[in-house]
């Protein structure tokens, strides 16, 4: 037999671990979501030699949608690496990995590969360090493109996180914008628990900020209130986020004043700053591009409807994907929900008495 | 530390044998059985070969123009697609992965079909040609699965048909793979999988994806008859097929194919493989494509010329021109077609929401 | 290499697929829970040869809780398969031969294993109907005995039904006693749709009902109105409908008239029994063992605050596992909802004015 | 239709070997290298492999009077667990599946905590003696690519220590043990894993897991060293693991072995193997089972007596005890436990969960 085989993806020892750049300082840039995915791995990478990366085509290639474009070349094999083509191996070698103090973040190509990760998800990442009372734990990010709307094959449109916000141990985060991607991936990676980072695909490119790269974290486990208003509440993340401030905008100039939050981190949910949100403005519509049935926004709903019955002046609003299938490409805009949907939602609920 | 002076029992042994008729020029390295010595099947290959190649060029046009989705070339490879789907009898059944539109099409799935399925709509999936084959299969290797089951049916049945199922080279790392290979190996399921070893798994290289020499000998772990086969050699597909149906006939199990070819192309058109692929790797492919030395070996047969040659492909893109033509006639589905397919009946719950989206939809019309 | 191998599993002729017995006519008789699916299997296999049972341990052994006792060998190795010990492998080949029009019905030993199964039971058992447009079908049943109570190991406790029920194009189907596991497994097997029918094993054996073989099925798609009555509204399934019962007849002896409903189907959701009963009660209580985060609890608050806002006259409240993971059996009884729990939170509902 | 003269091109070929020192009656079959010429050792391996029993007996004897929860015992296989513990250094980490308590108490693993894992208590899995080994696994096989990981952890970060994985003939069959096997060959991974082929998976024996002829020839599917070993011969098990593990320091890879034995217990105190194991196969396996063997083999090599063996077991019976006085000692942690290692810090948004149950058992405590 032979046992040379190849060696390539961690043996090499140029870039190697032990010579991790110092950090570059670069200042402000105009740049997209996806790059600051790419800027927040980098700078981690340069600060903590503790922080690798691994997925499917994420070295040479730079991933699918380019991610880790330039990691590999800066860091090396041994941090930036190629796995064989198994989610459920990428899943369980990142738990591995993560279990012995290494700060693993790994890619999943689109989320609808992600239901082969879930054993290892649900049953170690989430548990190792409650099944050790301490001993171990699971500091990695599993991150992940997902959501519709770019056209894409089966499979590549889909937008699960309720799964992940059901199960106790994790975090889930969801950035809408270059600038919380930036910030909320460094929580992540510096997070000393598993986190689920899904990135909105839809809007990796749709536009740029200016960001610092300067490592600064924004805070895991909080909502942001993107707008504040008095009339009524928009509550939605990720991609939708584009739809619910054109909503938004729109809803002011019929002379509403609106207050919208990006959830950001879907689970453990910041439940603090929507009730008093809600208690303010008394109306609510949540937005996300999930199904409905069982989707994060039924548990927001049913929060707010828990602790803030009295304070609601109309019910609760979801505007959701449909409880179908994902259609293929050619028919998937009428799945989506649209800001036109999501002003018909707020003006109902605004009218409702 | 070795196992020097420990004198161990040998207790099983394997070998992985390698297959081929034609070599890259065309010329015939080993003698052909002599079912294989039918012309009219030599010629029939070489057609559909063509066939597939100039589909797959017009696909990679309708996508370049906006005009279809994302879309997988099967560049390079159309010796293993042929080859199997010339093997099969209707009564098989095909699991296929993404890149088998070459099978699919002998199959029966239409022209029109497959650019709706690539131009996305699920109606490129309802082919009435072919009504027990799966449609083709996104999420890697899980098909190989369902191809699993499929022959378990047909054993449960005690029906005497096979199925074949195709995957690529990183595919042969998922789990389900090596499940389904320990599975058939221990049910003796009439099954036969064909891996499309074309080096590459988008930007991974077949030598990154497993320090297995060869990948025939990943069916060595569910003792699984396994063998590799030149995959640009359409007549070595074709046999090995044939062989493999044949020992699953009989009830005597499965095979594991290794099929060796080349990616001549992007993964798809969504890719760029210059960002990861060296250029000599490209050429050595040219150099060993299937149609180009099946076409010589045609030749020295007498069996081909200049002219069929010209004929054929005056034919094709007639063939295909009226099917593209089909395809961009077909109206989308109507909105509510979302819910059509569900369940076998709409449950209570749904109606509602199918209420709604027709509702939307008629508003948004003037 | 050795080709002939092990055909055990499915070579064998005797109690072949075609000498399937003639219907035996048993009459009534008091039966657990778990006898009552082993009962409905055989019956439809009687009726069905279409029907087979395949995962671990479901032959020679009958299950590891009984449920297939005495089925391989009343139906031969070709139709009670032991398959190797492979989750994923036992989901896709049951989506393989039920795409064939075979009805198989796979047994997950326990669904704290389920995990390996979603991507084919998400990507392909939900999705085969709407991919080929009707031309294939999937009805297919996934049978897992779930949830906790019962002492058990890490891992042999879980109930993550809200997973399942967020995906469209399943259904998703729990029992609470031996009269409706029989009526709904048999419906569960006829249905042309795929079906996750996950029974709660802390009830397997808890108590006897007297059944009638004679193979009629109960709806799926509805809920059971267990009991009647005009102040509140309970609403559980599975074992949890134990002690929701147990509370009912608490509060009816503190004098409250208490309407029990057993969801029974958890998706798709029959929201119509459910709203007519909380627009009547104008009060209700959620009980489910699941962690509470996007459980099921929270679709069905949603959608009551969505369409009955107006006639709560209490937040409705949910009795539920906390979001953790379920201690190892020791402190396991600190995290199951109790009778008084649910009595407790009915009363502040019954309370709230 | 068979493949004759067809004229193959050989392309690889695999050997499956098998290791043994002692036979069944203790009897040196090959001779010992001379590293293994330890007294020390030979006793030590002894002593263990009879305190795994003794304390195995006591846990279901625990069990059966309600005083532990469902154990799963390591009957007939304390040869694997020991092999393992005594060639692996403290740097080594360890990754085991549910049947390995033997290897667990030579990690450092306590008594007492062993106790408490199956008592229905995390606190078992805090053993601070064994800082980076994993605690038992129950999901099968996902223990080997968690092993994986490690190994890959060691390798990026150029230690020179490896990992040792363990799991059973069943687990074999699950797509996480071939897709970890396929890494290890492809990255060259300092891992070893360790089947303990006991010949059942629960109610399954080990021909209806899989065709395959050994399991050790799983190893080939991703070009891994591979061989059987005698698992009911510690001394075979031990330089088995030596070897491998030696291999795997000097960065030349991973190695899987096969260690065969045969489960002398139900599968665990929940299983009852009379349903569907035929009492011959027991019978069998008591004649090969490894401690009666190794004793002969020390009573031949004069390094053990009646005397010594007395002495042995009232000194487990002793640590046993003690152990279990100190497990049945052990308060329960508090309820609100189950939220204070879910995260390094608790949430805010469950802060009140937690709140809750603390109010409501000082409630129910009057
Ligand atoms: C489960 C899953 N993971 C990831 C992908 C994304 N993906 C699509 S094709 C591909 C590479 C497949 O390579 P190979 O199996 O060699 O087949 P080829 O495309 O080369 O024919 C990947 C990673 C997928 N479709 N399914
Ligand atoms: C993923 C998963 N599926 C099923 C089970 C239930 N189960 C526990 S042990 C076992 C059999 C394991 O057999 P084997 O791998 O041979 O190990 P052994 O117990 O014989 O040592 C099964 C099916 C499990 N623990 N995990
Ligand atoms: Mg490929
Ligand atoms: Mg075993």
């Amino acid at each position: 037999m032979n046992h040379a085989a190849n060696t390539e993806t961690v043996n090499a020892t140029e870039n190697s671990f032990e010579s991790a750049k110092d950090p570059v300082k670069e200042s402000s840039q105009e740049i997209t979501m996806v790059e600051a995915v790419n800027l927040a791995m980098a700078y981690e990478m340069r600060m903590d030699e503790n922080v690798v990366i691994l997925g499917e085509d994420v070295g040479t290639n730079g991933g699918v949608f380019r991610a880790t474009d330039g990691l590999k070349a800066e860091f090396g094999l041994r941090r930036v690496m190629d796995t064989p083509l198994a989610e459920t191996l990428i899943a369980g070698i990142t738990v591995g990995m993560a279990s012995q103090g290494l700060r693993p973040i790994a890619e999943i190509q689109f989320m609808g590969f992600i239901f082969a990760t879930m054993e290892h998800i649900i049953c170690h990442a989430a548990r190792l360090r409650n099944r050790t009372r301490g001993r171990l734990s699971c500091p990695m990010v599993l991150r992940a493109p997902f959501g519709g709307g770019i056209h894409a094959p089966e499979h590549h449109s889909e937008s699960t996180e309720a799964i992940f916000a059901h199960t106790a141990g994790l975090r889930v985060v969801v950035p809408s914008s270059p600038v919380r991607a930036y910030g909320l991936l460094l929580a992540a990676i510096r997070d000393p628990d598993p986190v689920i980072f899904l990135e909105p695909k839809r809007i990796y490119r749709i536009s740029k900020q200016t960001i610092e790269d300067n490592g600064e974290a924004l805070p895991l486990d909080v909502c942001f209130t993107l707008r504040e208003g008095q009339d009524i509440t928009l509550i939605s993340w990720g991609a939708m986020i584009l739809e619910t401030l054109q909503a938004a905008n729109q809803l002011t100039e019929s002379g509403h004043s609106v207050e919208v939050i990006d959830v950001a981190t879907i689970s453990p949910l910041d439940i603090d700053t929507i009730l008093s949100s809600v208690k303010k403005t008394g109306r609510c519509v949540i937005i996300h591009e999930a199904a409905k049935n069982c989707g994060v926004g039924a548990e927001i709903s049913a929060q707010i409807s828990e602790r803030a019955l009295l304070s609601l002046q109309a019910p609760i609003k979801r505007v959701t994907g449909y409880d179908t299938i994902m259609p293929y490409f050619r028919n998937e805009k009428y799945y989506m929900p649209s800001t036109k949907d999501i002003v018909k939602a707020a003006m109902e609920t605004l009218h409702y008495e | 530390m070795s196992n020097e002076g420990r004198n161990p029992e040998l207790r099983a042994q394997f070998d992985i044998n390698y297959y081929q008729f034609l070599d890259n020029q065309g010329t015939l390295k080993n003698s052909l059985p002599t079912y294989l010595e039918d012309d009219k099947l030599q010629v029939a290959l070489y057609r559909q070969m063509v066939l597939t190649r100039l589909l797959d060029a017009k696909c990679i046009a309708l996508q370049r123009t906006g005009k279809m989705g994302t879309y997988p070339s099967t560049l390079g490879q159309e010796a293993v697609g042929v080859g199997i789907g010339y093997a099969m009898t209707k009564q098989d059944v095909f699991a296929p992965y993404y890149r088998d539109m070459a099978t699919q099409l002998i199959r029966g799935v239409k022209i029109k079909d497959i650019l709706l399925c690539w131009g996305g709509d699920e109606r490129g999936n309802q082919s009435e040609q072919t009504p027990f084959d799966l449609p083709c299969c996104v999420p890697i290797a899980t098909q190989v699965t369902h191809a699993a089951g499929i022959a378990s049916a047909i054993k449960i049945r005690h029906e005497k048909h096979a199925v074949v199922s195709t995957l690529g080279d990183g595919a042969t790392s998922r789990g389900d793979f090596a499940e389904s290979i320990n599975l058939a190996g221990a049910w003796q399921l009439p099954l036969v999988v064909v891996i499309n070893n074309n080096q590459w798994a988008i930007s991974v290289p077949r030598e990154v994806q497993t320090a297995a020499q060869t990948l025939a000998q990943k069916g060595i772990a569910g003792e699984v008859r396994c063998e590799q086969v030149d995959g640009c050699d359409v007549l070595a597909v074709y046999d090995a097929v044939k062989r493999a149906l044949a020992h699953a006939y009989e009830g005597k199990g499965p095979t594991l194919i290794e099929a060796i070819t080349y990616r001549l192309c992007d993964h798809t058109t969504a890719d760029d493989a210059t960002r990861y692929s060296p250029s000599d790797g490209l050429k050595k492919g040219w150099e060993k494509e299937p149609i180009k030395r099946y076409r010589s070996f045609l030749h020295s047969k007498k069996l081909w010329d200049e002219h069929k040659e010209t004929a054929l492909f005056e034919q094709c893109e007639q063939q295909i021109n009226t099917a593209v033509q089909e395809y961009l006639d077909t109206e989308p589905q109507p909105p509510e077609a979302m819910f059509d397919y569900l369940y076998e009946e709409l449950p209570r719950s749904l109606k509602e929401q199918r209420q709604q989206l027709i509702d939307k939809t008629r508003e948004a019309q003037p």
